[in-house]
């Protein structure tokens, strides 16, 4: 009976810890007169932990960058940074962590597409405002809910920036797809499929599984086939390795490519050379690759945060979306509520999203802000935006 | 035809390091009927020595490669020291979760200096791929081939011609019949897992040029590794030398041949196929009933 | 020679020898018997180096050897017959032999080998073949011929004769009147009675992890039948 | 006496979801089926002393099966429980039955290439499975009652494991447990002692992966959607670290390892960079200094009441040694 008694004392002493620890009482959640909380999750564990950091950290910079220019009506941004491993288990618990513990204003976060999914019914079940960091799943956002939003192009957008191209290339006649087996690769090739142009035959799809090390069977079945472009919905390590052997074996095609390996100056390193990436196409969202005169600005913002990491295009991502975040709390006004965050959401208009190739725009009726890319390829030794069709190559 | 060699000679390629690999696991497996679910690691750790070697300290490359193994054996005999020896007694199990806590630590700890990105390991030689027809050998693959084969042969050479290598034989035939002719246990089990080791590293180092370098590149070879011991009869040296051949040449005409779909899952529906039909693998001789 | 003085030995909570002392001296044939469980083979694996001791001290021409690995006891003259034989299967008889060869002794070797296939004509026919094809006679015949090589300063015999047929039995004790004969000093654990006492210069009885008594082989026969029951 | 206290941390439970919030519930749910799937690989691991990969697949079949049983074709959730834990068995039997013949090696492997076509199997035959889109899954429903939430789910999940661990219990104490245990010491003497080595291993490897199958169950129906990736290799070396550092070889042991693994990284959400190596070497440690896990330490120092099974293992582990040491 003591026992018992004592057990129940425990509890309340930790039910007042509980009450107490959260924030302050205040009339919205998150929000204090200096302070706005933003929840943010991504893969900081584990083998995805290799874009969690990059992504994330775009995001956190744009926001240092404007707590270090006065904040928002004297807010500063607060972001808490959870870890979801790419695990829906874990981003559950990080996304429920952020909803009943840090009692955050709003979330910003999400790269793996399953753990967005994962995550998805409770950001809903709690009203939360959430601006999706890096995930393209188009099912993420589309149908429309009225608490999810996303300025990533999503992965149809991608699919069809890179279908209009094909359209737009010369003389293309077949082609031959590899892809991964999985739902950001099968989202890509079904929009790609659906506006490519019906005269153009898909004369393979071959699979390339993730952490391949090599493309030798791949190479060799598509060089038998010999279509006249290569379409390739891989991640940008597999990649490499698939045009690194397309080379090797002989397979000289112009190669067209998702967002993934937009920073081809990268993907050139991983496969071994300019050489090899002569002749490759890769879809971007981004309005010019990291290191020109335009990105200048946003290259400036994340070094001042994060000095000695190396500047990824990823990290581009992470921006967009803080920059939405950010546009959108200062159109709420400085009594601010998640009612208010919200719509200000929904009304935002041509917004400049920084380093994207898009202006945002999002209408109640439609919550994927940017879905408009261009193309990237390697020109003279340097990366440029050539434009979603076909130009003819300067010589 | 010429697609034919092609094939067969980017699988002997990764096959040879498939082959390498199961070499290692199989001696381990052998000596102290361990599991060594860290070997990836072992062969992780090689190819980032010898690519900070090889790259950023831009050393020749046998330089690269002798660094590379003589820090994957030192990890190992560290392993066997630290973790390994004090668990002789206990049970296969027990002894497996051990590898698999020491493969986890390992790769956090890789993931320190070398996780923010995917590095490439350049060809060690650059010459232009041979074409003969349309059958396409590059200068590297021989290379990787030639070394591979070099590197088993001399193992065979340690195991079959010297002291040391009937010593870890009769260690592994008999423990006790070990101890009672004089033989330095602890030194053969620090033997074998150096020998298993550096045979780990140079997988690493020549898996490189091959593959990218990311802390968890070692599991993808120690899945191939398994299957192609499984298939040689788990504890043939021999057999995982073949085992691992095959399963490289396999794995390129499934994909070629059949489906690019069936080129990951193939070396487990082999595992599976042996174990249903030829339990002792292509050079077991039956012994495999535990009794 | 070999002198064991308040040996305890036991496994965890077990303690299964209780202070033996023992004394050996050079060129003697000491057996010790006792029934099933008295920690015969517990206390040849002790001097052998292959089970740590608790407490006391073994010592070798008054080097103490009591705290010392296998191999370096090996080193140090001490060679083992082990109940189970412990033979290296998958190799030849000739392996085998030579694996029984110190590493100090190399050169040796061969002459070494030649001395064991002259005691046991029956190794030599099988010298190619793997351990694994001998029979029960031969095996016995190779652990021992294995432990001789080393040419050891002790010979430690756990039950040579087990599960042997009585004219191979007959073989092995003629060898070990030929070795004593020879100047070896050997412990022999036995549960032929016969057998130990038609070899022995002395006689320890073991039981319960103790040593009950030192008999002199001169001495009845009845009193070893009744202790051992 | 011990009764009592089984029924006092019972009622305790009961009341759990009165003071605990929407995120410890979860992680408690969670770590409660993470118990279920940890009771089958203690059962076959700890007591039948055999080395099987599977789990996790076996986990994954149980999820799958519950969530697409649930979600795609309606069935009820008391239906589709024990249907998740009867797929995990068949497809296990059908597969690794011939591996338990051979020796432990064998068995290793043969459930590695078993774990991994079926996770080949969840991504490519997306036609049932829905390939990596995932399967979302319903709150699970008990007529026309629906466990909305995670305090109403915790209901459910707390019902299923307290009769998951009672039946092992059973099952534990019963000649089949003293099987299990008797093979696990040694297939020869097991044999000797007139036990049918082989069928008590398949109805060990049988009754594991019942219970994995029902934890995957519990587990979709805890976080709501699944994907293939989530019942791989990641997934199989978490289960082990559970088993191992709450107590090999004691029903216990799995709950509190669950337990603790689920907490614990939440608790290191601050140095992750960290949290992996920190992690593989508590692994190592517990193996080296503490085989018989947190479980295993309290019974010595006299705080849980010493299992009659691990006093086996405790027996078990000297007999080896002495085995090794010769004799």
């Amino acid at each position: 009976m003591q026992a018992l008694r004592r057990l129940s004392g425990l509890a309340s002493i930790g039910l007042v810890l509980c009450v107490g620890g959260s924030a302050a009482w205040s009339a919205e959640p998150g929000i204090a007169p200096d302070k706005i909380k933003i929840g943010m999750f991504g893969p900081l564990t584990g083998p995805v932990s290799l874009w969690g950091y990059p992504i994330n950290n775009g995001a956190i910079a744009v926001y240092n960058h404007v707590n270090a220019t006065g904040g928002i009506y004297g807010r500063k941004i607060e972001v808490v940074d959870e870890d979801d491993a790419c695990d829906p288990a874990k981003a559950v618990a990080a996304v429920k962590k952020l909803i009943v513990r840090e009692d955050v204003f709003a979330i910003h976060g999400g790269t793996c597409s399953a753990t967005v999914m994962a995550a998805k019914d409770d950001i809903i079940e709690a009203k939360m405002p959430y601006v999706v960091m890096a995930a393209t799943l188009d099912k993420i956002s589309s149908p429309v809910n009225k608490y999810i939003y996303t300025t990533t192009m999503p992965g149809s957008g991608d699919g069809s920036v890179m279908a209009r191209f094909v359209a737009s290339m010369p003389q293309v006649k077949t082609i031959a797809i590899v892809k991964h087996s999985d739902e950001w690769a099968d989202t890509k090739a079904d929009a790609f499929s659906a506006a490519l142009d019906k005269k153009i035959k898909v004369v393979a799809t071959e699979q390339i599984d993730r952490k391949v090390t090599d493309a030798v069977s791949q190479a060799v079945r598509i060089k038998q086939l010999n279509p006249d472009v290569v379409i390739a919905f891989t991640y940008p390590a597999e990649t490499a390795v698939l045009l690194r052997d397309a080379r090797k074996y002989g397979l000289t095609v112009p190669f067209v490519a998702t967002t993934s390996v937009m920073d081809l100056a990268d993907l050139s390193q991983r496969a071994g050379g300019v050489d090899v990436v002569k002749q490759v196409y890769a879809a971007s969202f981004l309005a010019s690759p990291p290191g020109s005169s335009a990105s200048a600005k946003w290259d400036e913002i994340y070094k001042a945060s994060f000095p000695n990491d190396k500047l990824q295009t990823l990290s581009f991502f992470g921006m967009s979306g803080a920059l939405l975040v950010v546009d959108a709390l200062r159109r709420a006004g400085p009594d601010l509520t998640r009612e208010k965050f919200i719509q200000a959401l929904e009304t935002t208009k041509d917004l400049d999203a920084g380093p994207a190739y898009c202006k945002i725009s999002i209408t109640p009726e439609n919550h994927q802000g940017c879905t408009q890319g261009t193309v990237w390829s390697f020109v003279d030794g340097k990366v440029v935006p050539v434009g979603a069709t076909w130009i003819e190559p300067k010589q | 035809m010429s697609e034919l060699l092609t094939l067969i000679a980017a699988g002997l390629e990764v096959g040879s390091l498939y082959a390498l690999m199961a070499l290692g696991l199989v001696l381990i497996y052998r000596t102290q009927s361990i599991v060594n679910f860290a070997h990836g690691e072992l062969l992780m750790a090689g190819a980032f020595v010898g690519y900070v070697a090889f790259q950023p300290m831009s050393w020749p490359f046998p330089v690269a490669l002798v660094l590379a193994v003589l820090s994957s054996t030192l990890l190992g005999v560290a392993v066997e020291r630290v973790v390994i020896r004090p668990l002789v007694n206990h049970p296969h199990a027990t002894l497996a979760m051990a590898t698999v806590g020491v493969s986890v630590a390992v790769r956090g700890a890789a993931r320190l200096p070398f996780g923010s990105d995917i590095l490439t390991f350049p060809p060690i030689i650059s010459a232009a791929p041979v074409f003969i027809g349309s059958l396409v050998i590059s200068a590297q693959t021989v290379l990787t081939i030639v070394l591979a084969v070099s590197i088993s042969v001399a193992v065979f050479l340690l195991i079959w011609k010297t002291r040391l290598g009937r010593e870890i034989r009769a260690t592994q035939q008999n423990y006790l019949g070990a101890k009672v002719v004089g033989i330095n246990t602890g030194k053969i089990y620090s033997s074998s897992w150096a020998v298993a080791s550096a045979i780990g590293g140079a997988a690493g180092v020549l898996a490189a040029p091959l593959t990218l370098l990311y802390p968890d590149m070692g599991a993808t070879f120690l899945l191939k590794g398994f299957a192609a011991a499984v298939l040689g009869g788990f504890g043939n040296p021999l057999g995982a030398i073949v085992g691992g051949i095959a399963i490289g040449i396999l794995e390129k005409l499934v994909g070629a041949y059949f489906s690019t779909y069936l080129i990951e899952i193939s070396p487990y529906v082999i595992i599976i196929v042996v174990v249903f039909v030829r339990p002792q693998g292509l050079f077991g001789r039956g012994q495999i009933v535990r009794v | 020679m070999l002198s064991l003085s308040r040996v305890v030995i036991g496994y965890g909570q077990l303690e299964v020898v209780h202070g033996v002392d023992l004394k050996v001296g050079k060129g003697e044939l000491v057996a010790v018997l006792g029934p099933n469980g008295a920690g015969k083979s517990t206390l040849l694996n002790a001097i052998a180096g292959i089970i740590r001791i608790r407490s006391g001290a073994i010592s070798l021409d008054d080097k103490s050897i009591g705290r010392l690995p296998s191999h370096l006891t090996c080193r140090a003259g001490v060679s083992l017959v082990p109940q189970g034989r412990e033979l290296f299967l998958e190799m030849t008889v000739r392996e085998n032999l030579e694996l029984g060869v110190p590493a100090s002794a190399r050169r040796a070797g061969p002459e070494r080998i030649e001395d064991v296939l002259r005691l046991f004509p029956r190794l030599r026919e099988r010298i190619v073949q793997p351990a694994g094809g001998l029979s029960g006679g031969e095996r016995a015949m190779l652990a021992i011929g294995r432990a001789l090589v080393a040419h050891p300063s002790v010979l430690l015999l756990d039950e040579p004769t087990a599960g042997l047929a009585p004219k191979i039995v007959d073989h092995v004790r003629e060898t070990l009147m030929a070795l004593k004969a020879g100047g070896q000093t050997t412990i022999l654990v036995e549960q032929n009675v016969n057998m130990a006492l038609a070899v022995a210069d002395s006689v320890y009885l073991m039981n319960s992890g103790k040593i009950a008594r030192k008999e002199d082989v001169r001495e009845s026969k009845d009193l070893f039948e009744s202790f051992i029951g | 006496m011990r009764p009592a206290i089984v029924i006092f941390l019972l009622l305790l439970l009961l009341f759990a979801p009165f003071v605990l919030d929407a995120y410890t519930q979860y992680l408690v749910n969670l770590a409660l089926s993470y118990s279920l799937v940890c009771l089958g690989l203690n059962l076959l691991l700890g007591y039948a002393g055999q080395f099987s990969f599977a789990n996790a697949a076996f986990m994954g079949i149980g999820a799958y099966t519950y969530a697409l049983l649930t979600s795609r074709l309606g069935v009820p959730s008391l239906v589709a429980l024990p249907a998740a834990g009867m797929a995990a068995t068949a497809l296990g039997m059908v597969v690794a039955g011939p591996a338990l013949r051979l020796s432990t090696v064998y068995l290793a492997m043969t459930s590695l290439a078993f774990a991994e076509l079926v996770q080949w199997t969840f991504i490519h035959w997306s036609a049932v499975t829905l390939g990596t889109d995932g399967v979302r899954v319903r709150w699970p429903a008990v007529g026309s009652y629906v466990a909305q939430g995670d305090k109403n789910t915790f209901y459910v999940v707390l019902v299923v494991v307290a009769i998951s661990y009672w039946s092992a219990l059973r099952i534990v104490r019963s000649k089949l447990g003293r099987a299990f245990l008797a093979i696990r010491q040694g297939e020869t003497l097991a044999r000797c002692s007139g036990i049918d080595v082989e069928r008590t291993k398949t109805i060990a490897y049988a009754i594991s992966a019942f219970y994995a199958g029902i934890g995957g169950a519990l587990f979709a129906l805890t976080i709501r959607f699944i994907v293939p990736d989530g019942f791989g290799l990641v997934q199989l070396v978490l289960q082990f670290s559970m088993v191992l550092i709450g107590g090999l070889g004691s029903l216990l042991g799995g709950l509190v390892g669950s337990l603790l693994l689920t907490v614990m990284p939440e608790l290191l959400r601050n140095v992750e960079a960290y949290q992996e190596m920190l992690y593989g070497v508590l692994l190592v440690l517990f193996v080296i200094f503490m085989p018989r896990g947190i479980v295993g330490l309290l019974g010595r120092l006299g705080l849980v009441p010493q299992e009659i099974l691990v006093r086996g293992a405790v027996a078990y582990f000297d007999a080896r040694r002495r085995k090794h040491s010769g004799l």
